[in-house]
């Protein structure tokens, strides 16, 4: 047993924040903890506790040695940050684009934090089962000598010389590593996720224009995802469009009778390759 | 554990056959041998899985009787069918059928066989694992993504140990996307990927969203 | 399937069960379990002949009493006790007890053996025997890890074609090295390893690095 010398994750007496990193797999890893530990729901207020003890907690990291780890929180924090200042806005006055876009941009933390923890849960039901199927014993025996003998002889056609290129290929390593830059460019957007939000402002609601339903949005790709969403969406008659004049302003009103889940998660198949 | 457990035959369905469980069995064309001892010789030598549509080429019958054949002997060894419960159990996993020793008797044959069971999966590579099962084929951007760190020894790691493997390879952006393999299956003890159990429940707003192509409830 | 056939563990006077081969045991001592059961489970993952001394030892029973259920068990398999006539039988090999196929499934067997064994070598078998070669002695974790593939079937089948052998376990993992044989030498049509052509001296060495969370089984 290797000895662990910080298997804790906090230290609640002291009331300070530590964490031991061999402990804890990343960032969403790290962010459970806290929430957790917080024994909150995850609402605005425990957030805003979490994200002081998060930026508590990067600063300190021991820059030198923590480098890799600590460059995989940047975004995290940065929406956290983000986050925060949300969270220190006036409530009741989010007419702000940008206040918008902030708590959207919290809904898909807290979307993709639950999505991790769904995961996790899963992993455990994996964790079980390879346990106990690892206890089991199948009939895995040396094929009977007089099988063995009457399999057909080998054809071997390769020479030296191609036998050693064959190594050459075999042994050459075939995933180049690559350092992550996933957040370096724009992600890919889901039409899918896109449509989620549109049904969610527009479902049983007023209609709405167009310009409204991308407001906030600063990302090209989001508003390309949207509009390709809402054809989808009419696709399935669950909206209709009025638009008065060419290039005026286009209205999108909710027109679907009914409309489940399983609408949603075939829309949009077309574009997923 | 109770006590000796002496089969009760006084309810044998063929009251006076010796060999009854041959009797409706027509000898096989192919072969001209009863198709049920044939497709358990075969599953003696077999080592790994054996898929219905291979044991049916090998005993050169139709897919439908081997298959009723197969429930028939898993009945026979189970002791549904007039004999013993056998020490040993006929397992449909990883998409074929294969030999294990019953639960009944894994503590006796572990303590006589040593096996080495492999390194357990790190917590990293079964969270890694769930995400591949659930969201295949998906690469490992994605499945970085979702977990928030780099995956790619983890990858490497679970495709060493067979346990995924590598689908197809975009042609337009050359990224590899991986999937599980049948040896996944076998080790989880499952036959297909429909037994996994349902993620949508754990999930917020079950199949809202993002999330909508993860297999449903 | 048929009916269930009810345990009957309310005890049953051993003298009248005429066919029963269970009937005549008293449950085991050491594993409270059917001693014939458990000899069957024993044998079948068993891969050598199982002198009756090991059995005896494995099940805590008295060496008559393994023995008296070892013949049962031979009558059981060849159908002289009520049942079928199994499509294996137990021999005594060499001093030892395993379970073969019946020699009148041998065709079916070899017919099948045959299809899986295919006289020519698959791509992945080849890259796995030049990793070997050129890395051994090396474990098959080692291999998996350079191959980024499981190759534990793939290695048997080169073990089973002699052109690959075991040259020792590693006495403290328990990991077993492989290494290529003069079969393999006489194919390639060189007199020793030596003569295999070098490659290129800068690739990394493969055992390093990310196979370290692997322990080659």
């Amino acid at each position: 047993m290797v000895p662990s010398p910080d298997p804790v994750l906090d230290t609640p007496d002291s009331g300070v924040f530590r964490v031991a990193l061999s402990n804890f797999d990343g960032p969403f890893d790290l962010l459970l903890t806290l929430i957790g530990k917080r024994e909150l729901d995850i609402t605005e207020i425990a957030l805003s506790a979490v994200t002081d003890e998060f930026l508590e907690y990067l600063r300190g990291l021991d820059a030198a040695e923590e480098m890799d780890r600590a460059s995989e929180f940047i975004v995290v924090a940065a929406t956290l940050l983000d986050l925060k200042i949300a969270g220190l806005l006036p409530q009741g006055e989010l007419v702000d684009a940008e206040d918008v876009a902030l708590l959207e941009a919290r809904d898909l933390l807290f979307a993709r934090l639950l999505q991790y923890r769904a995961f996790k849960e899963a992993a455990r039901w994996f964790e079980d089962r390879l346990r106990v199927e690892s206890e089991r014993h199948p009939r895995s025996v040396r094929l009977e000598e007089k099988f063995r003998e009457s399999t057909p002889e080998l054809h071997w056609t390769l020479g030296v010389q191609d036998f050693a290129a064959l190594a050459l290929v075999a042994l050459t390593p075939r995933e180049i590593p690559t350092v992550g830059l996933d957040h370096l460019h724009a992600p890919l957007v889901s039409i899918r996720e896109q449509a989620a939000h549109l049904v969610a402002m527009l479902r049983g609601g007023e209609p709405m224009s167009f310009r409204r339903l991308i407001s906030g949005v600063t990302e090209r790709g989001i508003v390309v995802a949207r509009f390709l969403a809402l054809l989808e969406l009419y696709r399935h008659a669950a909206v209709s469009f009025e638009q008065i004049e060419p290039l005026g302003e286009l209205t999108v009103t909710w027109s679907a009778a009914d409309w489940n889940a399983e609408n949603l998660a075939n829309l949009g198949a077309d574009y997923d390759n | 554990m109770t006590t000796e457990t002496p089969i009760d035959i006084t309810d044998r369905p063929a009251a006076d056959g010796a060999d009854e469980a041959d009797a409706p069995l027509a000898p096989h064309a192919a072969a001209d041998l009863p198709l049920e001892r044939a497709l358990e010789a075969l599953l003696i030598v077999a080592d790994e899985p054996q898929p219905l549509t291979d044991l049916a080429a090998a005993v050169g019958a139709p897919l439908r009787e081997v298959s009723a054949a197969i429930a028939n002997l898993v009945a026979d060894f189970d002791g549904l069918t007039g004999g013993v419960r056998r020490g040993f159990e006929l397992r449909e996993v990883g998409g074929g059928w294969r030999i294990y020793v019953r639960t009944d008797y894994d503590e006796v044959v572990t303590d006589y066989v040593h096996t080495q069971n492999p390194a357990r999966l790190s917590p990293a590579a079964l969270e890694t694992l769930a995400v591949i099962a659930y969201k295949q084929p998906i690469t490992r951007g994605a499945v970085a993504a979702i977990r928030a760190v780099n995956v790619d020894s983890v990858v490497r790691t679970l495709a060493g140990r067979g346990l995924i493997t590598e689908v197809f390879t975009d042609s337009e952006t050359g990224a590899i996307h991986y999937g599980t393999t049948d040896l996944l299956l076998t080790q989880l003890g499952i036959n297909s990927l429909d037994e996994l159990p349902p993620i949508s429940p754990l999930l917020p707003d079950g199949a809202d969203g993002f999330d909508s192509d993860l297999r449903p409830a």
